[in-house]
């Protein structure tokens, strides 16, 4: 078992919608891999194919070593496979700790539930300061912080990130991902989302260029040629 | 003045034993999406077992609670059952199966029970209970009135600090979140429905010892439900109390100033204007499209 | 080709239901009697009750005319639906029946004989107190009751109370709405302070309208007009609110052995219209047959619906007889035969008019008192003296 | 001849568009460009009536065209496609023309020829009679979200994302389906796209979106050359 | 409906059952009061279908109608067969106080038109000087006879009813053939596919309102002629509501023939077969069957039975004809 995940010739979309065709993909343990690529290119509906919200038309997903097709999404939570989604997918009418709360739901995590919640508020006061604020009121910025606080409290293995700083100022930004810096330290294996390039591409281990659902660059990031990326990024062909 | 106390105490009263009532059918409307047409008959039900046991082997009322739940818990879950094979259409769909469920449930308690009327052959549940000398109420109403609060407030707590009532308000709140927290959202659904059993199973005996009942109530009961909850907004549970005792003082008043007649009137006038002006109703956060 | 065999389906759909409706139609000595009655519906309670009398008739007709004819019924559930009431006084028409006992509600009755008189069927009933139901002209329309009978009871008992003042509370359906409408002008007319209050069937709690006739009306007595759920509702109110009131009166359905059974301490001093006393000192022989035979099919005590029942089948079942003696079993021999009815029956005398309505028609009180039901009014019918003042709470 | 001015838009509290100003001129194919939430959507949902602004004017064709109802903007020559294909169901493909041209034009008369001329130019003669909603590929769908939009015999067309989702070869095929259209029915065209080569090889111009702000507006090749459209896109800039 | 089927429909209608059941009022009685249901039905899926408005309330307007008409005749001399139409009428009008409600989606408007139907039937029971109040009306005249037919006859009824529910069909035929009738079926499940090339959705939902209610009050004016009674408890009974109900879902309320063959079958099997089977709660049939029939096939009848009579390749044919 080379990789702790990976996707086999994958295919998904929405109803007759296609969004991406064959990926196979691979994660390695403790390594944080990022896809990167313009929005509309099928790299959320890639993460959500992963974690099951969205059934894959063709193709295979192993985790630890197993198909994974055919499990429901809380058996994939349970075993450690954990996604953040971006800050829509809070329960807005639930209180900011309450959401804190139910990022413990799998049995494991609910012991811990105090101290992942303290560490939760230390990582974001802001967090701490709304804590009886419904959700469904948050700002941008705050709502991506509930949702990445929420998946910290799931203690996740494997950690999938979708677009954390979408919608966020740069100082944020900063700050999200000076938290994904020590998560990598902590050897967490982390699936990054982005379109933020640049943020991207300094924490990464490997890098995926995806667009329009293909995969057009795969790369350890020490071979990543960034003129090469943007280029391909803006289609420029000169 | 001495009549206007009496109609606010009546209401007040009625409208925790509606609260009663209603909140298993807002609770499944919460999370579900689904409006029970079958619920008062579920009700209805545990009101008829009450009676067969108290008439069989003179048990206290309230000592039958744990076989009307029981009782009233596997109905709920068979109805469950039956609304989750809807493929298509849901919301609608399962509106004309549980209407249907309860056509069922009238139709069957007519033939087991016939329909004559029964009401408790214990007095002690029909004393008097005086307030400041001038507030009258049975002591069942009082009762009824207690455990309805006390149900809501339960229910609330419940919703609040367990799991498995979180998982039910995540549920509702947003499916796909609550998966990726590891929820079984078929799984909340069912414990939103057994408590829903449950809740209607208190609602029953309290129905048979304040009340009278025959095959017909079912249906009335369904409806007062269904605009309590709608008064309410999606699922609140302080909504529906709120919604309850709005119904049950405006229903008193209207008696005691125009005449019961019209109580009905009051009452369903009151839930279309909060319906056409307010879709998401007194305690609503989203809309009712 | 779907089509025609969608078609076939329809139209075999159809021959299975005229071949479901062709029965065989004779009747040499064997009469067959038709009845509609609600045993579904809100007016499921009263229906059976009137079934089950109509029922006992068919048996002592059956036991009376032993080894010389039989009498059969036919029921049919009118669901309390006019449509239906005609739909099975018609297929029961097309069954052969020669005449037709029952029915409750005018609504329902109206239509239901109207299609009687036009399948050329007399129709005899206790349930409908409309009184536009006997001014239709129908020859074989015949009503052992009316509504000024139960009225008349209601008023003559007020008024030998002399009190000053009543508030009637009368649910808003067909024949309570009318019978309050009846007992309040006849009432006022005898210079009675009336105050009246309307309730829906829905109604859960009746507190507020016992607190309007304590507080405001301040009435000496209450008439209740309604079913049996509501008299519960009415009197649990009351004997909460304890009332300053010297009676408390209900019209139909409530002086029943059953009510005694079932809510003994609620039902103390309650007065309520009954033919006999409870339990029954069926002391007389006509009322022995009638109890021995419905006890035998019916643990229950009978109340006044299935005397009622009983009476009007075993007249119409006379008449029948008598006509077939004659060689006329149709409308105009069974109408003639019914006509020269006069006799005492266990619901009081009956004597038809040309209307088909009973003048002699005068229903009794009773009282409930420790479990029974004596007979107060009229005077030369008492079987025991009224307790007066008297309420279940005093 | 679209102008829209200070426009904003908010839903529940937060700001969705945010003093938007552009224009679109006669025969011209707009871009809007930007990445996710930037408010390209919600503009065209402004556009067509799908959404009330909470401010702003909204001029066509010398119509202030916020006031009218959403079909009556059809009806002025507003036609527009959805992101996720809205094909009217339980309709075969030609009925759902047919309706379109019903409801979409001033007069209401339903022209046969035009209809078939429009299948034609979407290449979906061949489907005509088939069910809109259950028996069309992705690629005919969107085909036919164009063709419904140009049945109401728009002036102006508004395409949101049409391209998305469809493979390289289908992708080129279609879009040159579309710039066939444009010169065929003389239309003025705003264009909601990621995919950057699609907007370079369509439009004349572009409009930049980030945060409900127009940040940059331009000819296509310079605008994404403009560090601040690139770091909306990448973040800061690269290397 | 395609044509052979309407011919056969018709023929089996109008001179098999008037000949061969015509003197017997119980049978001709039972397909006339099935008709009442089917109609109902039928204005009921209209509303359903083509405005994608399921009504829990439809009693409504069977009872404004029916007390429209019984008035007319009654207080005003309206000759009956002018009074059915203004029963429709008077249904329309009624229609109007419950058009704030068509904002309300699914199960909202369903049980907002179930609540104007509680109200209405509260209000006729207090409009005592006009509906008679709780005691109803007796003695509504019957329908008369014109050009030499005698329609207070049982099979007169039939016919004219018979009649009303072949123009309903008609009317809903040629409103579903029509530019409108595909803006509205359209409608149903894509309403913004439909507004975004033009369709003023608004007010083809109110028109079908009006239309429904037209139907269903012109045939609760029928009903009260031929039953000669009203009251409000029967008028605006909740089983004007129930049964066209059932009878839609049962025979596939998305056809056009499926609301008058599922009121056909429904009430003649459940008068005919289940009541003789379960003399009282044969209802309760009814309920299990309404269940089972959502579950297992919410398109109605009609797939199931054209899966098992049509050849196993036609079927997709076969479904798409009567969609």
């Amino acid at each position: 078992m080379k990789y702790l995940l990976e996707t086999d010739k994958l295919s998904a979309g929405y109803g007759a919608m296609e969004v991406f065709w064959d990926l196979s993909l691979t994660f390695e343990s403790g390594r944080t891999t990022t896809i990167v690529g313009p929005n509309g290119a099928g790299k959320s509906t890639f993460l959500k194919t992963l974690m099951g919200l969205i059934d894959p038309k063709a193709g295979e997903i192993r985790f630890k070593g197993q198909n994974y097709v055919q499990e429901p999404t809380w058996n994939r939570i349970n075993d450690g496979l954990v996604m953040i989604p971006e800050g829509r997918l809070l329960f807005s009418d639930l209180s900011v700790e309450e959401n804190l709360i139910m990022g413990a739901y799998p049995k494991k995590t609910r012991k811990s539930m105090e101290k992942n919640r303290e560490h939760v508020f230390q990582l974001f006061p802001r967090l701490k300061e709304r804590r009886n604020q419904q959700a469904g009121t948050l700002s941008g910025g705050e709502a991506q912080m509930l949702a990445i606080g929420r998946g910290l409290m799931e203690e996740p293995e494997v950690c999938l990130i979708d677009e954390p700083s979408l919608g966020l100022s740069p100082v944020m930004t900063n700050e999200i991902f000076s938290i994904f810096r020590e998560l990598k330290e902590e050897k967490m294996t982390i699936v990054l989302v982005e379109q933020n390039t640049n943020q991207a591409l300094k924490i990464a281990d490997h890098v995926y260029l995806m667009q329009a659902g293909k995969i057009t660059l795969s790369e350890p990031r020490e071979a990543v040629d960034l003129k090469r990326l943007e280029d391909l990024y803006f289609a420029r062909t000169s | 003045m001495e009549l206007t106390a009496q109609a606010l105490f009546t209401g007040l009263l009625m409208g925790g034993f509606y609260g009663l009532i209603a909140v298993g059918l807002a609770l499944v409307f919460g999370t579900m999406k689904v409006i029970n047409l079958a619920h008062g008959e579920l009700v209805l039900l545990a009101a008829y077992i009450a009676y067969a046991l108290e008439s069989q082997t003179g048990l206290n009322p309230m000592l039958s609670l744990p076989i009307a739940m029981a009782v009233v818990i596997v109905a709920a879950l068979v109805t469950f059952y039956l609304t989750n094979q809807i493929k298509k259409d849901r919301e609608l769909n399962s509106l004309i199966l549980t209407f249907g469920l309860g056509i069922v449930l009238t139709n069957g308690l007519l033939m087991v029970f016939s329909a004559d009327i029964y009401s408790t052959q214990s007095s002690w549940f029909m004393e008097g209970v005086v307030i400041a000398d001038s507030l009258f109420s049975m002591r069942s109403e009082m009762i009824a009135f207690i455990v309805g609060i006390a149900a809501l407030g339960g229910l609330y707590w419940w919703l609040n600090h367990t799991w498995h009532g979180r998982a039910i308000r995540s549920v509702s709140s947003n499916r796909d979140a609550a998966k990726l927290m590891g929820m079984n959202p078929t799984k909340a659904e069912l414990w939103s429905w057994g408590v829903a059993g449950v809740l209607a199973a208190l609602a029953g005996v309290m129905l048979y010892v304040t009340s009278v009942i025959h095959p017909p109530v079912g249906h009335s009961l369904t409806i007062k439900a269904f605009v309590i909850t709608v008064l309410a907004g999606m699922g609140s549970i302080p909504g529906v109390l709120v919604g309850a005792i709005m119904i049950g003082v405006i229903e008193g008043l209207t008696t005691t100033y125009f005449q019961s007649s019209l109580a009905e009137l009051a009452s369903m006038t009151v839930f279309l204007l909060v319906l056409l002006v307010m879709p998401s109703g007194l305690f609503g956060k989203k809309g009712a499209h | 080709m779907k089509v025609l065999k969608l078609s076939s389906v329809l139209a075999c759909a159809l021959g299975a239901a005229v071949s479901f409706a062709q029965v065989d139609t004779a009747h040499a000595e064997k009469f067959v009697i038709g009845e509609h009655t609600p045993l579904t519906g809100s007016l499921a309670r009263v229906g059976t009750g009137s079934h089950r009398g109509v029922v006992t008739g068919i048996k002592v007709l059956n036991d009376k005319y032993k080894g010389q004819h039989t009498f059969e019924l036919k029921t049919i559930d009118d669901e309390s639906n006019p449509a239906k009431a005609v739909s099975a006084v018609e297929k029961l028409a097309s069954q052969g029946v020669i005449a037709f006992s029952g029915g409750y509600a005018s609504g329902v009755i109206g239509p239901a004989s109207e299609a009687a008189n036009k399948a050329n069927l007399p129709y005899i009933t206790f349930g409908g107190v409309a009184t536009a139901l006997s001014q239709r002209g129908h020859e074989g329309f015949f009503r052992i009751n009316s509504a000024a009978g139960y009225g008349k009871a209601v008023v003559g008992l007020v008024s030998e109370m002399d009190l000053k003042s009543v508030s009637i509370a009368y649910s808003n359906k067909e024949a309570t709405h009318k019978m309050a409408e009846y007992i309040e002008k006849k009432l006022g007319e005898k210079g009675l302070k009336v105050s009246t209050h309307e309730y829906d069937a829905h109604v859960k709690d009746f507190k507020s309208i016992v607190n309007k006739i304590k507080l405001r009306d301040r009435s000496e007595a209450i008439i209740m007009v309604g079913y049996e759920s509501e008299y519960v509702g009415i009197l649990r109110a009351a004997n909460l609110l304890k009332p300053n009131v010297k009676a408390m009166i209900g019209v139909w359905s409530l002086a029943t052995g059953k009510m005694a059974k079932e809510f003994p301490d609620l039902m103390k001093n309650v007065y309520g219209t009954a033919m006999l006393p409870f339990p029954v000192s069926f002391d007389k022989p006509k009322q022995q047959t009638f109890y021995q035979a419905y006890k035998a099919n019916y643990e229950e005590e009978p109340s006044y619906l299935e005397q009622f029942g009983y009476v009007q089948t075993r007249l119409l079942g006379e008449a029948i007889v008598r006509a077939f003696d004659k060689g006329d079993t149709s409308l105009k021999g069974i109408a003639t035969e019914l006509r020269k009815t006069d006799e005492m029956t266990i619901s009081g005398r009956v004597r038809f008019d040309e209307k088909g309505d009973n003048p002699e028609f005068v229903q009794r009180v009773g009282q409930h008192q420790g479990g029974k039901i004596p007979l107060v009014w009229p005077a030369e019918e008492k079987t025991g003296e009224k307790v007066f003042p008297g309420t279940p709470w005093n | 001849m679209l102008k829209v001015e200070d426009l904003s838009v908010s839903f529940g509290g937060v700001r969705a568009l945010q003093n938007v100003n552009f224009e679109v001129h006669k025969h011209e194919v707009l871009g809007l460009v930007g990445p996710n939430g930037a408010g390209k959507t919600t503009s065209f949902n402004v556009l067509s009536g799908v959404v009330k602004p909470v401010s702003g004017t909204v001029t066509y064709d010398g119509h202030d065209i916020l006031k009218s109802s959403m079909h009556q903007r059809v009806t002025y020559g507003i036609g527009r496609t959805f992101q996720i294909p809205q094909p009217m169901h339980e309709l075969t493909v030609r009925e759902n023309l047919i309706v379109a041209q019903r409801f979409g034009r001033p007069d209401g008369k339903v022209k046969q020829d035009r209809i078939d001329e429009i299948l034609e130019s979407v290449n979906l003669s061949h489907k005509s009679e088939s069910d809109a909603a259950t028996e069309l590929a992705l690629t005919e769908r969107k085909a036919l979200e164009v063709a419904k939009a140009l049945a109401t015999e728009p002036t102006l067309l508004m395409l949101d994302e049409v391209l998305a989702g469809l493979e390289t070869t289908s992708k080129k095929l279609f879009m040159e389906t579309l710039k066939k259209i444009r010169k065929q029915y003389n239309l003025s065209m705003i264009v909601i796209e990621h995919d950057i080569e699609t907007i370079m090889n369509m439009c004349d111009r572009v409009v930049v979106f980030n945060f409900g702000q127009v940040i940059a507006e331009g000819d296509p090749e310079e605008t994404f050359r403009n560090p601040e459209v690139v770091r909306s896109y990448t973040g800061e800039v690269l290397a | 409906m395609n044509i052979k089927f309407s011919a056969a429909f018709a023929i089996v209608m109008y001179l098999v059952i008037p000949f061969t059941l015509g003197d017997n009022n119980y049978l001709i009685g039972l397909v006339a009061s099935a008709l009442i249901i089917a109609g109902i039905a039928v204005a009921w899926a209209l509303l359903g279908n083509l405005g994608g408005m399921v009504s829990f309330g439809h009693a409504a307007f069977f009872g404004v109608g029916a007390y429209t008409s019984a008035v007319l005749t009654m207080d005003h001399g309206v000759p009956v067969f002018v009074a059915l139409v203004m029963g429709g009428i008077g249904a329309s009008i009624s229609s109007i106080f419950m058009m704030p409600a068509l904002r309300l989606r699914g199960p909202y408007f369903a049980l907002a038109i179930l609540a104007y139907a509680e109200i209405f039937k509260i209000l006729a029971v207090e409009a005592t000087s006009i509906t008679g109040g709780a005691g109803g009306l007796l003695s509504i005249p019957t329908l008369p006879v014109f050009m030499g037919i005698d329609f207070g006859t049982k099979l007169g009824g039939y016919i004219v009813i018979l009649n009303i529910v072949c123009l309903t069909l008609i009317t809903y035929h040629f409103i579903r053939k029509s530019t409108y009738g595909l803006a509205l079926k359209a409608m149903h499940d894509s309403e913004m596919a439909t507004r975004i090339v033009g369709v003023p959705a608004t007010y083809l939902k109110i028109v079908m309102l009006l239309v429904s209610a037209f139907m269903t009050g012109s045939i609760g004016a029928f009903n009260a002629h031929y039953i000669n009674f009203l009251e409000p408890d029967y008028a605006f009974s909740g089983s004007w509501t129930i049964f066209p109900i059932v009878a839609a879902i049962f025979g596939g309320y998305r056809t056009l023939s499926g609301p008058v063959l599922g009121a056909l079958f429904i009430y003649l099997v459940d008068q005919l077969v289940f009541k003789s089977v379960m003399p009282q709660g044969h209802q309760l049939i009814l309920g299990a069957m309404l269940a089972g029939m959502i579950i297992l096939s919410p398109s109605g009848l009609l797939p199931i039975l054209t899966k098992f009579f049509a050849p196993k390749k036609n079927i997709k044919k076969a479904e798409g004809q009567h969609a």
